[in-house]
Parts: C-alpha cells; structure tokens; sequence
C-alpha cells in the first residue's frame, strides 16, 4: 500500500478536515479504488453517493488509472459565477 | 490594437477584476462586438440575506478548464477573442467575482459565445462559494441541490 | 451601492464613453450579473476596409426612443437596471460607437435584456453611419438594403 | 400655405443641401402631405417610395395630424450600434 495524496476542497475540506488527505491504495490503482478508500478514513463517510474526481488537473472516470505522480482531487460540486 | 491571433485571457485572482482589462485583451481593429458578464455578490440569495461569499478554487485545473472553454468557443465561432477572469477569497455585496469578454466582428456570435462562457464555467469550473449569512450561519452553495432559474 | 428604483441612463454623447460609468449606473446590492455590450468600429464591412466613421443622432428622439426601449425592458424584466449610450461624430476604427449595461438579480434577465436592447437600438432609434473606405469613397450606411447576419 | 420647417438627416440632409427644409403646406394637415409637398422641393426626388417621419419626436403614421408648433423630421433608414 501508497499513501496517495489527495487534494480535497470547499465541503470535503470540511470533511476531512484537511486540504489534502493521504489515501492508502495500491498503486497503480483507480479512481474508484480511491474514492473507495477515502470512504473508509475519519470523515469519508461525510462525502456524497457519487464524487467527481480530477487526475492531473482533467475530470477522470472511475475507471481512470491512478499510479505515482498523479496529482488527484475530489471536486465537488462547482459553484463557480 | 493588438493581434486577432493572441491566446484567451484566463486567470484566477486574488483581487478586485478590472473589466477594461479583458475588454482591451479581446480587442482589435477587426471586432465590431464586445459582449461581457460581471457575476456580482448580491445581498439576497434563495431568500436568505447574503453579508459575503468566501470563494476558492483549484486554480491550476480552474485555469484549465476555463482554456478549454475559450478554446471550445474559439471552434464554435471562428475570430471570436475571449477573457475569463474569477476572482476568489473573501468578497462583499456588490464585489464582482467574475468577468468574461467575448468579441467578434459581429454582435450575435460575441453575445452567444459570453452566455455560452458563462453557462460553461458555471458547471465546470472547479470552484466554489462558502455563503455567509447575517444570522451568522453559512454555507458552501451545492447548485445541484437547487432548482432556481439562472 | 445605489438604489434599484434609479431610472435608466440614457444618453447621445460626442466623446468617448466611459464603460465603467454604465456598469456604476446599473449595479446595486440586489443584483447579481451585469451584461454589457460594446459596438466597435472594425476596419471590414460588407468586403470593404473602413477607415472612420461619422455618426449623427437625432439627439432628442434618439435619447426618447432608448429612454423608451429601457422603460419595456424593465416591463419584461421587472427589477432591471438599464444604461445605454451612443456616441456621435467622427470615430476611428476601433472606437467604442454604443454601450448598453443590463443588471439583474439573475444571469438569464441580464443577458437577454442586453442582446433585446442592442437589437431594439439597431431598428428604432434615429442614430445614422457614414462609413468611410480607404479609396476616399464613402457611404451613409442602409440596414435595409443589406442581408448580413447580425 | 405655410412653410413648415422639416428636419432632415444624414442621406435625407445631403439630397435637400440642409439640415431643414421649409416645406409649403395648409395647416393644419397629415404627414402624407408634407412627404408629397417634399416630393416636389429640389432634391425631394431623391427620396425614396416609402419615408418615415416623426412628429414631435415619436414615429408618426401618414394620416398622423401636423399643425402650427410640431416637430416634424424624416427618419432615413437608421444604423445606430
């Protein structure tokens, strides 16, 4: 197991109460593992039923490859304007 | 005046937007239209008194987004120049917290493309707005949880 | 921050306008978008490169016909705040030739107000153009006579 | 007869040679008949088959009154923006 870390912002920061959380995954994993594992930590249980997720800065799909040197973020929902 | 060809103005910042500045970036002697939007703060929101807005972004993958979307519009509308600038931090009623320039040579494709922008941005730009309240209370606006026209 | 019940800007002007006097005009506490529209000389129209042109309103009726357009604006959008301008005389490319300021509590209000506004000026309001070309030639320019996209 | 003093604009000026033109009209009588009494000046021909008018500032229709004191003015096609 990898500590991955993980950028969390606005309602997760809360959550989690950090602006980066390090997730313990496998590496290479993806991003449902990471979601996945997150859920397991101290405040996870506090994120919503689906999560949108950013790897290197592009939204990613559950299925999208997490490996070393990734920069991985919980996005939630965007109130931008 | 400058080149039709320069990049898009994108930019997250930390201070008060100047309009004119995006307005001189999109302009050049072969536009006839300049279309704009000031997103402001206002006191009044879902019927609750707004005192400010705390706003934050993950700026590298909000600056990228936000090129994605001029690039996007730049396909859609060929000659159209745009600026998109998102301030973030602690601002007040009547603060600006966004602005976005579209120009063209004519005047429809520069008003579509800035309602476009801001549709966009609204939904894919990562950031966000902590609401503080004059009871004291706040919170971090979810637009998926509501169902309030634009 | 000034008050939402302030009547419309409207003004014909001989010298450059100032866009941050409208976007002042227009906001207040209770809004939250400000779309704005910019006419600008561009140096092509219909094929031909433009080298100035002159503008003549006929001020009294033009500045009645834009109070007018404001007064239904506000009709179709209640709690709207309207600015609009036009500049007369002789401008060079790239000069601003009209600027309207839509501002309204939501995003959708502003920005049709603003694109319903330009489109009213452009058929009502007396304001004409002599376009000047770089072979000396000039043109009092005919909306009716031409079928170019807006 | 009287001389109504009628403005003109921007093509409408360059056809008459002026900014006004003192039109021979029966007072009172209808904007249709200061556009044909127009018809018949120096440089009324000039005009084309359909000629908007204002009468004290507002678009007037041809059967629209005009008397001693209005504001008469022919709007040539406008191109404001």
């Amino acid at each position: 197991m990898m500590n991955v870390p993980v950028l969390v912002f606005a309602s997760y920061a809360d959550a989690f109460g950090a602006r980066t959380v390090d997730v313990p995954v496998p590496l290479p994993c993806t991003v449902a593992d990471v979601v996945s594992a997150m859920r397991a930590l101290p405040g996870g249980h506090r994120l919503p039923g689906h999560v949108l997720v950013a790897v290197n800065h592009a939204y990613a799909k559950p299925g999208t490859a997490v490996d070393h040197g990734d920069e991985v973020a919980l996005i939630p929902p965007v109130a931008g304007g | 005046m400058t080149s039709p060809e320069r990049g898009a103005l994108v930019e997250i910042v930390g201070s008060a937007i100047d309009l004119h500045r995006l307005v001189a970036h999109v302009q050049h002697d072969g536009i006839g239209a300049i279309a704009t939007f000031l997103g402001t703060v206002r006191d009044l929101n879902d019927g609750r008194h707004v005192t400010g807005i705390d706003y934050e972004a993950y700026q590298p993958m909000a600056e990228a987004e936000m090129r994605a979307i001029a690039a996007e519009l730049g396909v859609q509308w060929e000659g159209l120049s745009v600026a998109m600038v998102h301030r973030v931090g602690t601002l007040a009623v009547g603060d600006v917290s966004v602005a976005i320039a579209c120009a063209h040579a004519r005047r429809a494709p520069a008003a579509d493309a800035m309602r476009t922008a801001i549709e966009a941005l609204k939904v894919r730009v990562p950031i966000w707005k902590r609401e503080h309240y004059v009871d004291g209370e706040w919170t971090w606006v979810d637009p998926t949880l509501r169902a309030v026209a634009p």
